[in-house]
């Protein structure tokens, strides 16, 4: 086996430096009855490569690449182009094959990733610091009501209609098990909530999207100053991280804490995983804040370093009194972003974003001009809402066949409501004939 | 050389990629005004390969040399995983594409689940969790899941060794539960007594990890399973070390109800500096139907993704935005293969051998609080260093400039100045007497009582002790232009 | 520009010190009529990656991957599983981004791997000594005839009608320039070549394949006794050099000079290039080898060391009296063949070489059985001559319209030649599914 | 850490690779005995992949920092150009396909071969030469054709500048020709006078490097290449330098006949630890009928290869296997489309100025042999050095010591002491400074006379200074089992 470096006579000489009479011998401690003599037999030998990469190639054939078609698709997870650098960067054995950098002499590069990972969301998001990253989006938003929960010491969380569904429902699920409210309104697909309104003496937060998940665009800011008037936080939710090149970041309307995904920098589709939870926060709530940080300090020579730092909030110290049970963090993902963020830099980062928009200002027009299909909202960034005169999860699955990946019903999100809204994104790898195919398609099934 | 922080190496107007020309629309943001100024640095191309290769210098990485973590796991990192999880048939399709779309996907899916139920005799698995606390957290919902669906909410006590990883009585305390430790018996295992005096029936569950973090397996499990379910509550097994025995012992015949595996730990999808983990949950009958959403469901020659159920259904919510860690699954998946049930099974047992194997060189000069055999790790405490000055710390740095990766330190905390020390299968005899000489070297110098030596350790390194302690006091989380360089505040 | 880190102000400052007026001035030495003041007008612009992606990942879809459809073509390059260890790690930046180790204290990585291929490439071949790489099979064959002319100070080379003919037009036009005689012979595809025949004592060597390009296997000891007792040198060109972990290896025939191509090993198929020639002879000819040579030494603390060595052959110092003028070796390609070696080791590369033969005499047995075809040569390694009712070309051209691709007819390499016989080989890449398709749309098309 | 060959961590049995079933068929090897034993060493993959990170460790590379080896160009290279050439349409092409198999490939040899084209403004162009010393024979091949179609076949004296890369003066040795050389001007520039008494009726050619290996453009160029051209004789130029020049100055409008562009050079094609090069000629009209096979020809809408030419055909033969180093295409292609004319434009521009920050830089502490403008690399002498008893090649071994891969020693040969720099456009500014700062303090603490440190110098290498005249005194070029190691004979 290629993997085990072992031979029959290392084992031999090795089991009689243990004075064991065989491996099987070490596993006396195990219960006879529970001691498998041999392989298990009901599932195969070992493969080669070369036949591992034909078992798994053929299950990778038998799923439409978005690559491979005009794709449109959105809702939580972008196709953007990554650089070749940043997977060629990420591959490197020092990166990929370390762990957490416990041994933080030995462990700078990871380290220093993580310093300036931290640095670069907090500068997106507006916000004064941020971790070094969760899980995904939606586990960062349920992190993030908790830690208002903690701070404001108040147990209902309001939940806008525009944030995505899945980071609703990783809310409401925490909520039942650890024990708060977490009050959800209805789809917001055509505006007009009152958040403002619903913000009483219990409340710890308000939730928010921005853009919200049907791509419409609030501007927060008097909104979180009603929040904080009564004491309670503003959560600002981001699923398109590229948007914070274009949009007033949430820190500049007076968000209190930022959950956001940040696949879009750096990480593939991955059939919606691993992602990249960003979490940022204001300063004043840092000892609050969940998750992994890494910290600037010296060493024994005065030379200026870093190292994981506020420890004593997590698991491993305080166990049943930490503020998370995590205990890790996206570190790969979270490399990925940070790569692809310091490739784009200011200007380019400025430049996709700008890019971004205006290609779903092309595709908004393009469709606008299909008979009988009506763009919903009149302002969004990459991804906007547009109304079919048919339910839209056929039309998806007819187009589908045509290999044209057409956008997400609003019904694969809300079950039940909305069936002829269908979410199309647009994005720098879509091109002016991709947009016309879909087009085109669409007024034919239409 | 020094490597500066990429702000510190801008310069406005460089970027390192170049975008298609921009359409010429105006914008639509509404309500909203476009941002001026991010903050960003700009650097070109080559001055991102640079900063990025030149701090992975400054890594340790299990490709570079033995990395004997105890409890962590760092084996090698097949490059035929990355490349299966590149497969744009994997990496590039969308979690919300048709379902006809992504059947291979779903395929996959489907394969892993099975891969794991065999491996562990359990009937039901969730793919959800994105890491091994996440999976004990989607563990211990199901737990409680099952205990409201049968009107036992109340009860509201979870047994937790105290051996245990810190993220089982994190994971039972965050959900509602109180947490109620069980001591340990002189032999470093669960005092089957204690347990029983402590079980009743506000006894919800017992979180237990096997074997252990001591590298201990529980001879008594099976009886522990027994009076745990006698006492009506469940039998949560936390899985991190699950690669000690996989493929050798079933969880199933344990007794055990759930139990999270860390793919990254027993199957080796890379930790890339501290995640991304996976952390799929297997579960007993009793906890089948207490899943979280979406899984996937074979309807004749389709697959189908349940993301939500129906009328009567018994899924307790979702966990993560998508489907799980796809990219995580591709990788486990294809290391299984590659390994089959013959290579799973020489694993497990050359992983116990090696750390056996440690153990024997290693005992004379260092001092075991349990007797063996160990399991997949080998447990030392600091009773050699006595009187010598030195610490468990000290010992750990002067590793470093051996070469090596230091073990774990000071955990499990049910003994003192714990060194916790796991080869992994991956390691060589070569690499393992190697590694054998520099420790036994140090543990002899200790003996002789160099303590000074061993304070100023690590020497070699790109960075000497860190001082910690400032860094908590007064968190510089970020960096932030001169001179309003931005300072946490206490 | 991505790749360009000055920007505008940088120009300037340097522009400054230098105390120059602008870049352009400093071209000052340059003719003004040759100066262009600007981009050349008939190229276009600079693209994004996301655009040069297009553009190529356009190009490379006209072309029909070997892998993605049945293919039997070797004649000199084979199709082989490449474990995914070899070419990420010659993608790391400290293998990739190297030069020629001139500077051996900080060259060591490439400096080992160097003697480790050497030593790889000397057991494989069964000689003493081996180069550090040539830049293909055909030139180091060229080189091996060279080298055997200033060893014997003789001019005549015998090329045996079973050398591949590229091979043969590489030596036969360094022939035409350097001055010397290449005695070519006619096509070997039936056996019968006289060659110890014709050497006498003008004669510096005579050069043969093994196998043969026809796949034919010769024992050359004989030959090898017969060369050297007249002054001549035997000369074993090998073009499938994973042959070499199933068949007597040259050395053990006698032969004086190995020249092999290594591509199999490590490396992809890529067109024809670049690829890597093996370079190996006795022991007692080692300073009149040509190419690139890395000895062991010892550094300044008594530490053992490597470094280039008997550069006093070279160009760098001999100039016009140089072995030969290279003053590259193939180095990346040597680090991936060393690299798949290292995997295969001993059993590994016995095995890989049992099962190419395997795997061509199942392809034998199964195109035996078409009715018409009939498999020339007895004895082969893992390639063979089939002789076919009808022309091979238009057979070849038929079936790759079925995307097969099914071998390289004798008239491409030989033209005018033999227009019924077809080259067909088979590697471990090929399954049996593969062959029966193969047999089947043959039997369709005869 | 030492990292042993891997023939010393050899253990029989062990494997990295898993191949699959061997069919069950007998051997048919005819007159040949299967082998016996090889003597590889068995290692499993997790030894292989830390065995050559580990070699890859002990290596300077450009991505981990300057590299300003004169005339060898070491500039960054993108790893988009490393994506492109493993596209399987590229990658996983045999070439001995059928060409309608492989239209794409062609027309990709097709298009670099209009950009090589375009930027020289030649006619014709090979691409056959497999690095740029091949590419030097493939030129003063087609030299000696055409003369020899011409019937001047007799013309067999060959001019060369005494700066020449020693492989001018190797190729022209090697097909026949007597080599001349040619003095330099005070200047560091070719005597023209001088070179005019040269010429004769039995000159071939000239051969010259321009800009020149002294770093200078050759003034005279154009002059030059009428005298030659008047006497008969054919212009070769050494393209090794176009890197600074490309986009700004074109070949064809100086007068030359041939000219090798070494694509890993001026198109960033990666040097790999020394190779695969690619060096592709472009000619004049009058050297372009004569060219190695295959060529790709147009015909129509498809691409045709041609192998062999029919009758009247002036091909004269062939340089390689098979049509050159596709590889290498596909990266020059990537790498020039990625700049495009203005990138490439300006890369030039950059590289020049970039030379000449580092000339003006420097020349106050060190001694330059000639007057600038420099082109792409500035050449200092060891006049600086005088009576301090510190050599060339210790300052280089010194600025080892300070993180930086030293410059070009001891070449070109016609200044004392060379020490040739060359920074490429891809340094940053921040970069050059400093290294401006280390060298400028080595050049003053040579001037102090601390000769015996400089001696001492590399001191935090993997090595220290290597014994090469023992490794050529004694050649050991392999690793041989103890006791009987094999020691190439004197």
């Amino acid at each position: 086996m290629r993997y085990l470096p072992l031979t029959e006579s290392d084992r031999r000489s090795m089991l009689a430096t243990i004075g064991a009479a065989s491996v099987d011998d070490l596993f006396r401690d195990v219960p006879m009855a529970a001691r498998h003599s041999g392989p298990i037999p009901e599932l195969p030998g070992h493969m080669g490569e070369l036949e591992v990469e034909r078992l798994l190639g053929s299950m990778a054939a038998r799923n439409l690449a978005a690559g491979s078609c005009p794709s449109f698709l959105g809702a939580g997870s972008y196709r953007h182009h990554v650089p070749s650098t940043v997977d060629y960067m990420i591959q490197r054995g020092e990166f990929l094959t370390a762990y957490t950098p416990y041994q933080p002499e030995i462990s700078q590069g990871t380290l220093q990733v993580l310093f300036e990972f931290q640095t670069q969301v907090a500068l997106l998001t507006g916000m004064d610091v941020a971790n070094a990253s969760m899980y995904d989006g939606a586990t960062s938003c349920s992190e993030a009501v908790k830690m208002a929960n903690r701070i404001t010491r108040r147990k209902k969380a309001i939940l806008s209609g525009g944030l995505h569904p899945h980071y609703r429902d990783v809310t409401t699920t925490d909520a039942a098990f650890t024990g708060f409210d977490a009050v959800t309104l209805p789809p917001d697909a055509f505006g007009g909530e009152d958040l403002a309104g619903m913000v009483d003496a219990q409340t710890s937060c308000v939730v928010v999207q921005y853009p919200s998940v049907f791509g419409r665009i609030y501007d927060y800011t008097e909104l979180a100053k009603s929040c904080q008037a009564k004491g309670a936080l503003l959560i600002v939710v981001v699923t398109e991280a590229v948007s914070l090149g274009l949009l007033t970041p949430p820190g500049d309307m007076g968000a209190d804490i930022v959950a956001a995904e940040g696949q879009s920098f750096g990480n593939p589709l991955n059939f919606g995983g691993p992602y990249v939870g960003l979490f940022a926060c204001k300063e004043k709530y840092v000892r609050q804040m969940p998750g992994r940080l890494c910290g600037q300090t010296v060493d024994a020579d005065g030379k200026r370093g870093f190292v994981l730092t506020l420890s004593t909030r997590e698991q491993h110290i305080r166990r049943e009194k930490a503020t998370s049970n995590i205990c890790t963090n996206s570190g790969l993902c979270a490399l990925a972003f940070s790569i692809h963020v310091s490739l784009l830099g200011e200007e380019g980062l400025a430049g996709l974003a700008r890019l971004n928009h205006a290609k779903a200002v092309q595709l908004a027009e393009k469709l606008a001009g299909v008979k009988g299909v009506e763009v919903v909202n009149d302002a969004f960034f990459n991804e906007f809402t547009v109304k079919l005169p048919k339910p839209a999860a056929g039309v998806v699955e007819t187009l589908a066949q045509r290999r044209i990946l057409a956008g997400v019903p609003a019904s694969r999100l809300f079950p039940g409501e909305h069936p002829d809204l269908l979410l199309v994104a647009a994005t720098e790898t879509n091109t002016d004939s991709d947009m016309d195919a879909f087009a085109q398609a669409l007024a034919e099934v239409l | 050389i020094e490597e500066p922080l990429i702000f510190e190496q801008d310069s406005p107007g460089r970027c390192g990629v170049d975008l298609p020309a921009l359409p010429d629309v105006g914008l639509r943001l509404g309500p909203v005004k476009p941002r001026g100024s991010i903050g960003l640095p700009g650097l070109s191309e080559p001055q991102v390969v640079r900063h990025y290769t030149r701090l992975s210098q400054k890594n340790y990485a299990i490709d570079a040399g033995l990395y004997p973590l105890g409890s962590c796991t760092m084996k090698h990192n097949p490059r035929l995983n990355e490349k299966m999880a590149r497969l744009p048939g994997f990496a590039d399709v969308h979690p919300l594409q048709p379902e006809s779309t992504v059947q291979g996907a779903l395929a996959l899916m489907d394969e892993l689940a099975h891969w794991l139920k065999a491996l562990t005799g359990m009937p039901a698995v969730t793919l959800a969790p994105a890491a091994g606390a996440h999976g004990e957290m989607a563990g211990m919902m199901a737990i409680r899941a099952a205990l409201e669906h049968r009107g036992e909410g109340a009860r509201k006590r979870v047994l937790v060794p105290e051996s245990a990883h810190g993220t089982n009585p994190a994971t039972a305390a965050a959900i509602g539960y109180s947490v109620d430790p069980i001591p340990a018996t002189a032999e470093g295992r669960v005092d089957l007594e204690a347990l029983k005096a402590k079980l009743g029936p506000d006894v919800a569950a017992i979180m237990l990890t096997n074997p252990n973090t001591c590298g201990l397996f529980e001879r008594d499990i099976i009886a522990i399973a027994e009076v745990v379910h006698a006492a009506g509550a469940f039998f949560y097994c936390d899985g991190a070390n699950f690669n000690a025995i996989v493929g050798r012992v079933m969880p199933a015949e344990l007794g055990i109800d759930a139990m999270h595996i860390n793919l990254h730990k027993t199957f080796s999808t890379p930790h890339g500096g501290g995640g991304p983990g996976s952390g799929p949950v297997v579960f007993s009958a009793a906890l089948a139907p207490f899943v979280p959403v979406p899984y996937v469901r074979k309807d004749g020659d389709r697959f189908v993704l349940v993301e939500r159920e129906g009328e009567g259904g018994t899924a307790y919510g979702r966990m993560k935005a998508f489907h799980g860690q796809m990219g995580m699954f591709v990788r486990a998946l294809s290391y299984m293969l590659s390994h089959g049930a013959d290579g799973l099974w020489q694993a497990s047992g050359d992983a116990v051998l090696n750390a056996n194997y440690l153990m024997a060189r290693l005992n004379d000069v260092m001092t075991a609080p349990f007797e063996g055999p160990c399991m997949h790790e080998c447990l030392f405490d600091d009773r050699f260093l006595k009187g010598t000055g030195v610490s468990t710390l000290d010992i750990a740095k002067a590793l470093i400039d051996e070469g090596f990766h230091p073990m774990t330190m000071y955990f499990p905390l049910v003994v003192h100045g714990a060194l916790l020390i796991e080869p992994t299968e991956t390691e060589s005899k070569d690499a393992l007497d190697q590694f054998v000489t520099a420790l036994r070297a140090l543990a002899e110098r200790a003996k002789t009582g160099d303590a000074a030596w061993f304070q100023a350790a690590p020497r070699f390194t790109p960075r000497r002790r860190l001082d910690e302690t400032a860094a908590a006091r007064k968190p510089v989380l970020r960096w932030a232009p001169e001179p309003e360089r931005l300072e946490a505040a206490e």
